[in-house]
């Protein structure tokens, strides 16, 4: 599927104009995804983009790769859908936390038990941006963001430990400022053989100024030596940590040791991989061990009727079968 | 009763017992022996909302000719246990037979907890009417008493019999034969050939020779006793000669044929009575040939090695939300691709198919009705959803809504509905009703051979587009419909939103764009309506011109038309219009077949009128009667005999209510 | 122009900017100046469907009478950017002004990245045939061309005067009070008392005294300088001393107002556009006090203390399956319950009003429509979800929809649906359209002193109920209408389910109870169509027995009479048929008011004419002529004259679509 | 809430004729859930249990209570529903594993946010049963239950690490034949003071011929020596398991330690409490900080209108917000 010629972020950009707000954290996403794709060197229509709604959603607009923006919630779904039936293309999912988390929460759960190998990432702003700010599933209690009229009354959830709960078999989580630690996140998680989830803490400006870039800059606490600004915002690789499950011995230890982690938040926010597991077998080789011919041959790919339109399938067998003859 | 009274092939007989109790076998097993004897069937099964220990009952035609559905009566009523006597003696005929156990006949009728109050009230009024007390054994004098055979088989000693020949040590291993015991008696009792009923248990119980000749050996006991009790019984099963072959299916079988042979390649569900039995069907039979039956034989070239393999990926979803997305996911990539589901599934697609329109994928829906609202009564009969499927999702988007009222509809609809969706870019709701989708039957192996995929326009890879001149998904230049392209295919990159969109599939507000678009989609509903042709749009029965005309649509196709052949018989004059092509509405082919008509009569299984809705709105012209059944059972031909000729004879309401089914 | 052409108190203003610059505070200072003057204001919001950058843009009229539409034209175009120019300098009439930024004039066209392309092509054709460039400057000069008085503003000179005069020192920090440049620029061309707009700033910034008095300093000097350049301007705002004291809001506010008003307790939302305003204004206002308005002096004493408090719970869920099915778990209780939602959200609530309607429960569900279908587009108007509405839910079962017209309906449908809700013991969906619901409008108090609240019939705890005589909650026994319990109730325990159940709720599927289920269930919607009376069934509006009767509902109905007031003023024989009860459709109301009619004409902003499609369902009577707008945009009443006017002339075609709107 | 006078289990039966199969442990549930009922001396009509849809989802109709049997997938958003209109009542929630898990994921996840003061448990039996046994989310990979054509193609969700991903603040696992040990598991549920949950090890004898009776009482799998079977269930509290947050500090380390225990299964199966922590506070104490009369005054129990159905909410001060006064 890769390209033997160098492809640049460029090759996967629109004519679309981008109306997300100045400063918004989305815009390091989007670049990120054609930065990791022209690095990967895809093909752009070898590569299927599935939204949900939101802000975040819109991405597919920007990015000449197939684009599929969906509905609220049921990105996932349809992403399954798309990769099932055509297990050749590359799928990315893409979700903001509300799509994802809130809306989307039992795809989120359900997905994990397929193991698919693609890419889900959902824009973690802490809000429902494009109705206005409302408080979104991984907003913190009691934190009042200045679009909510009270203190948010839901607890959050934390989609590093939920997606570990879920089955994923890779767990990231970057950071929309710090762009080539994302790219690198990206691409492994699109390398991944296996269902690959990755949070991606993304300032919403205009709705959200609990965290916001200088928050996760850690502006608001200078080393008062240096005046230098403290950022909360950490590399799991800078501590050694080693997320892979080397061997099937070990799943248990290292998904405790990145739920751990995942409990990490405030002054000390981890970024980078949680968690890495290739011993899972994904769907579509579960589904090749019942149909040796899937892969190959997926329903996309099949052919289904002659040059003049007569049906290929063959149900003699099967109509035998259900067939009384002459008696 | 004398030899000369006897009535051959044609048979209504009945098994019930408790749910998980082998009595689906048992039918299974009848039904199959008759069908390989040559006689035509038609089976319906009723049961509860449960997995185990409620009534369940088969009720089977046995006939020399096609029969399409069920009656009223039951000449054979067979069983092990008590319930299925209270609740059913009683439609026994009067020169009919019941199977029973004689030693249950102390059973009073409050001993059966499952029987429902009213129903228990009304068997107590029954049994004091006829002045008999609550036990079987009253029940049974008071059917006696009309005419009708005991047939007291032992079941028990029976068993221990082959408990003793099979050396089996505990008489509950073997429980289950019971069921074969009361299919052997009623066989008996019906003179049929005894080595059909042995091969079709070797064909049901396939592999388990031992199960085969436990329950052989025992019908076969069975058999003889019953035929010895009652050597003049006046109903008889003979074997027929028969030429053609004919196909032994049930409705969900039929849509799974249809699909496939349609080129379906990916299918979604979640589990729910009724759908699931056929993406089960599929599952099972998810490895496909390609190639042979209704293949033209100059494309044999054409077509791939066999070895590529061919096969039907069919995924079970975390709810019918992921199933209708899904299945549209899989429908971009060119996948022929469906979900099915009954309506608290369908309910749950409502977004799903909105989105599916608006980015005109052709999506088809199966869509297996049952009795609602809400959860309803799952296990039941109705057609109950046509308005909410012709109106599914928020906002205006076009959709095809396909019913098919028999077997045979059902495999070409299930075909045809691919084609459509592809060619008019739109999902397809195609409507199955439960009495269809679960009943069996033998029909005669339908002529496929006019059958053509028809893919609609597509795009293909690199088709000449370039930078000034690139693909567009929606393209307004070329009439409604807008070549397709696949996920995965080069050169025609698009996008898809369920917001509304330019050209490209991007999102735009432009009012402009906005009316163009939706006079686009529109305008391919329009397009269907003048393509398909009149055939598959109606089918109308009786003589041209009738003054009476019914008007009806789905699986009360059977029963109307086993009705009206009767009522043809007798020189009525009444005509029946059956809508398969619900929407794009076939006005003027409705309004050729009733616009002159005197009596208007819509016949549905529902409490709306439905399709007499749509008629009127569509046409102005209203029903002058209606036959509706909204009881969870489906109509049998013998109501709606009565039903149709009080009408005839001016005798009936504007809206008679039928009420018939146990 | 002289003085004596002058029109006083009737303009049509219009401000447009990006999203997120401030333009809806500076539409709701003017609005609210005019308001405060005495004027009567309509207002109607356009925007994308996004937060901050594409155009948004606020048409407002202002006018001594009632206004309850917009118009095609704009008198006052302000703004202080050029995307609004390049969109709506056409649409300001030859005798209008505009308030723009001089500084913008070399703007070209192509310099606008968020103007669609097929607007820009449409722009493109504008400019080359008035044969100037495609400058800003360009279209000013083909706008003055034509009579347009333009007025320019120095927005940038006044915005650093007023950071010398605040010592502010980044004029980007005061960059919105551009804002209230434009208004005080187009209050002083209009002559409006400049001193009701400082106290409309006031107002509007309560508690930011700088802000206040930086902007009023602003809007003085541009106010000046406008007055100035156009002292003889043909439009003028004057106060008006008035009486009778006004309520200023949008529809949603109304909504919430009446459901407040009536007992709600509990609302449930999941964010959506444009239902989540009416949740978020509860939420704001979420502690309630009980006595006092409205309510009759001698029930005072048998109110609760004050101090007992009240409130209305609002809880945002995590979708709207779980908003529709918490809403009902609350209505169980015995709490007036709602949620409101778009029709996305309103697809997914489909099983939700299934289980509701059959369990009897009393669940208002505020339904506002946008224009789809699917995410459709989010910010845009439509009438689109009738029939989904009226269908909405596999299988059958019965639901009341209620159409609101303007804000008075709003207020008074918001407080009898739930009085419907619980006196027939059903879903009642509350159907309002964006254009009502985003519109701000001054209207008359209403008199709600008649609203009495009815909560239908319902068990008292422990109310003689005992083993042998138990509560029943679906008792067959007296009327359709079961008294309702509460959980939690002493000695009314009862089950609820989804499936067909018994006079308990317990699930059955006997046939006969079930038919006596769905026969009650539905004779509930015949007791309310005969209860219901015709004042709260529709509206008939102009002369009786007029040849042309227009039947319309919703938000259209603004447009129609300040159409029709005209078309009356003209001597026009035209009638208005205003439907508000959808369900139980009001057969012999609507009859009475079309069926002698020559000419009918629904009017409809949606594309399928939902509401004809059930008027000819119900009574068979066809529209003639039909007038209708998909394009995402509310129609005006100009527009609507105009297409009226053809009618009556006999020079239009059956259907006419309306297309204005950017 | 809690009575004086003793009260019975058949003080919540009713006689609705009970249908599940005969074996199924349903029975064990139905039984435990009127033993702690009775023993907690409850008043019936105070108590409300709602349920989905599924075999699990007809317990209701056994039970003399208030009994919301729903629509499938939604049992807990109805709950919630009940719950927050009257916090008086005391609700119960039951689901099947399809019905808590597969489609009703997404409610869940959110209602672990909430952490309203009510019992919600699960029937886990990895089958869906009323619709004749295809693979609940529950059932493990590769596992082929007699009811299903192929070896179950999905990965398990963990009930016990969802339900702490999702903010459960107890999270208990029972086991429905072992009644003694399940009726208490079921009483603390009740008495803990916000959102618990309960996942009971159910056999379904019909269609799981896995997780049978016998497996979990490891019938195959006996002591050599003794001859007797070795239960793969055991007891969290037998081996002195403290699943209780004590102070704020532990959330992290008991939280671990729950997750630890979450995850075996096969011959070593935990019941009991896995964790327990009463520091968060609940919805309904949440709400009561905004609105301070909400636990005394709640929705149901507000008046909204006088002796001639004169509404009773005053709008004057709203009103005033929203008029002009004459000018
Ligand atoms: C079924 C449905 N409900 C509600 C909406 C309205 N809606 C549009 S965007 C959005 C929130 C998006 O928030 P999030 O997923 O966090 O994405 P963000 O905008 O923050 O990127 C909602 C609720 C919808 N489109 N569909
Ligand atoms: C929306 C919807 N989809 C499907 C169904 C059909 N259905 C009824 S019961 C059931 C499965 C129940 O399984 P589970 O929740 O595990 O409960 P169990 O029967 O095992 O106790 C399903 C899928 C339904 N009622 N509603
Ligand atoms: S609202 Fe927030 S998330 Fe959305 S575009 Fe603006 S800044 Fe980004
Ligand atoms: S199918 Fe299984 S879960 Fe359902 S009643 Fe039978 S044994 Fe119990
Ligand atoms: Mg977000
Ligand atoms: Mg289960």
């Amino acid at each position: 599927m890769a390209l033997e010629q160098v492809m640049k972020p460029s090759d996967f950009a629109t004519e679309v104009h981008n109306d997300w707000c100045p400063g918004c954290g989305d815009f390091g996403i989007l670049r990120t995804v054609q930065m990791a794709l022209a690095e990967l060197r895809m093909e752009p229509h070898r590569v299927t983009i599935v939204s949900g709604i939101g802000c975040s959603a819109k991405t597919i607009h920007y990015v000449r790769t197939y684009g599929v923006h969906t509905l609220h919630g049921r990105a996932l779904p349809y992403a399954t859908g798309v990769k099932l039936a055509n297990p050749q293309l590359k799928v990315l999912c893409l979700s903001g936390d509300g799509d994802g988390l809130g809306i989307g929460g039992g795809h989120f759960v359900n997905a994990g038990r397929r193991n698919l190998d693609m890419l889900y990432i959902i824009y973690d702003n802490g809000v429902y941006g494009l109705t206005k700010g409302q408080a979104a599933p991984t907003l913190k209690l009691g934190v009042q963001t200045k679009s909510l009229a009270h203190p948010n009354i839901n607890d959050a959830v934390n989609p590093i430990w939920l997606a570990l709960a879920a089955g994923a078999t890779w767990v990231g989580r970057g950071y929309s400022y710090d762009i080539k630690h994302l790219v690198s996140l990206i691409k492994q998680g699109i390398d991944h053989k296996g269902y690959a989830f990755l949070d991606v803490l993304q300032p919403c400006p205009t709705y959200n100024d609990i965290n916001t870039k200088e928050w996760y800059g850690g502006e608001d606490r200078k080393d008062p030596t240096s005046g230098r600004a403290l950022p909360r915002v950490y590399k799991l690789e800078d501590e050694g940590f080693d997320p892979v499950v080397h061997e099937p011995a070990e799943i248990e230890k290292k998904a405790t040791q990145a739920l751990e982690k995942a409990l990490e938040w405030g002054d000390h926010i981890p970024i980078g991989v949680f968690y890495k597991n290739e011993h899972i077998p994904t769907f579509e080789e579960r589904i090749a061990q019942r149909v040796p011919t899937y892969l190959d041959n997926p329903p996309a790919l099949q052919p289904i009727a002659g040059a003049h339109g007569e049906p290929r399938t063959d149900l003699t067998k099967l109509l035998q079968r259900l067939t009384f003859n002459s008696s | 009763m004398g030899a000369a009274t006897v009535r051959r092939n044609d048979v209504s007989w009945m098994i019930g017992g408790p749910q998980g109790s082998g009595v689906d076998s048992s039918a299974n097993v009848f039904a199959r022996a008759c069908a390989a004897g040559g006689l035509h069937v038609f089976g319906k099964r009723e049961f509860y909302s449960n997995i185990m220990g409620e009534h369940s009952y088969f009720h089977l035609r046995a006939h020399t000719n096609l029969v399409r559905s069920h009656i009223d009566s039951v000449n054979v009523l067979a069983t092990f246990e008590a319930e299925t006597l209270f609740r059913h003696a009683r439609e026994v005929t009067d020169d009919g037979a019941i199977v029973y156990d004689p030693s249950l006949g102390k059973t009073r009728l409050s001993d059966v907890p499952t029987i429902e109050k009213r129903l228990y009230a009304d068997l107590k009024t029954y049994l004091i009417s006829r002045g008999v007390g609550e036990t079987l054994d009253d029940l049974l004098a008071a059917s006696k008493q009309r005419g009708v055979t005991l047939l007291p088989i032992p079941f028990k000693d029976l068993l221990e019999q082959i408990a003793d020949e099979f050396k089996v040590d505990q008489l509950s291993k073997i429980s289950r034969v019971v069921n074969m015991l009361a299919v052997g008696a009623s066989f008996g009792v019906l003179g049929f050939d005894f080595s059909t009923m042995e091969s079709a248990l070797a064909d049901v119980f396939r592999n388990k020779a031992k199960i085969v000749s436990m329950n052989a050996s025992g019908a076969r006991k069975a058999y003889e006793l019953a035929g010895s009790l009652a050597p003049d019984f006046g109903y008889r099963l003979e074997r027929v000669a028969r030429k053609e072959p004919r196909l032994f299916l049930t409705g969900s079988q039929a849509t799974a044929l249809g699909k496939l042979y349609g080129g379906m390649r990916f299918q979604t569900y979640y589990p729910i009575t009724p759908a699931s039995d056929e993406s089960e069907f599929l599952e099972e039979n998810e490895v496909l040939e390609l190639n042979g039956h209704g293949l033209a034989p100059d494309a044999a070239d054409a077509a791939p090695s066999k070895e590529k393999g061919a096969s039907v990926l069919v995924v079970q979803t975390e709810d019918e939300i992921a199933a209708v997305t899904m299945a549209t996911g899989a429908a971009l990539t060119g996948a022929r691709s469906a979900t099915a589901t009954s309506g608290p599934g369908f309910s749950l697609m409502m977004e799903g198919i909105g989105w599916a329109s608006i980015n005109e994928v052709p999506l088809v829906i199966t869509l297996y009705q049952r009795a609602g609202p809400s959860t309803g009564m799952p296990t039941r009969h109705e057609q109950g959803d046509l308005r909410f499927a012709l109106h599914a999702g928020h906002g205006e988007a076009p959709r095809i809504l396909l019913a098919s009222g028999d077997f045979e509809e059902c495999i070409r609809d299930g075909f045809l509905a691919f084609n459509y969706a592809e060619r008019y870019q739109m999902p397809v709701i195609h409507l199955v009703d439960k009495a269809l989708a679960n009943s069996y039957a033998t029909v005669g192996v339908p002529d496929l051979s006019d059958l053509r995929i028809d893919r609609g326009a597509t795009a293909p890879p690199n088709d000449g587009y370039s930078k000034d001149n690139p693909y567009k998904r929606f393209d307004l230049g070329n009439g409604p419909v807008s070549p397709r392209a696949f996920l995965g295919q080069e050169g025609t990159i698009f996008w898809n939103t369920g917001d509304e969109h330019d050209e490209f599939g991007h999102i735009t507000e432009d009012p402009v764009v906005r009316d163009a678009m939706m006079e686009k989609r529109f305008a391919k509903l329009d397009l269907a309506a003048r393509e398909i042709p009149s055939e598959e749009k109606v089918k109308y029965f009786g003589p041209k011109g009738a003054p009476t005309v019914i008007v009806s649509w789905g699986s009360t196709k059977g029963a109307l038309l086993d009705a009206l052949d009767r009522l043809w018989a007798e020189g009525a004059k009444v005509g029946y219009l059956h809508v398969r092509l619900i929407n794009p509405f076939p006005v003027d082919e409705v309004l050729a077949h009733i616009a002159k008509a005197k009596r208007r009569v819509g016949v549905e299984m529902n409490f709306g009128a439905q399709l007499a809705g749509i008629v009127r709105e569509r046409t102005g012209i209203e029903m002058t009667h209606f036959i509706q059944k909204y009881n969870g059972r489906p109509m049998s031909n013998t109501e709606l005999y009565d039903a149709i000729q009080a009408i005839l004879r001016g005798k009936a309401e504007k809206r008679t209510v039928l009420t018939h089914g146990s």
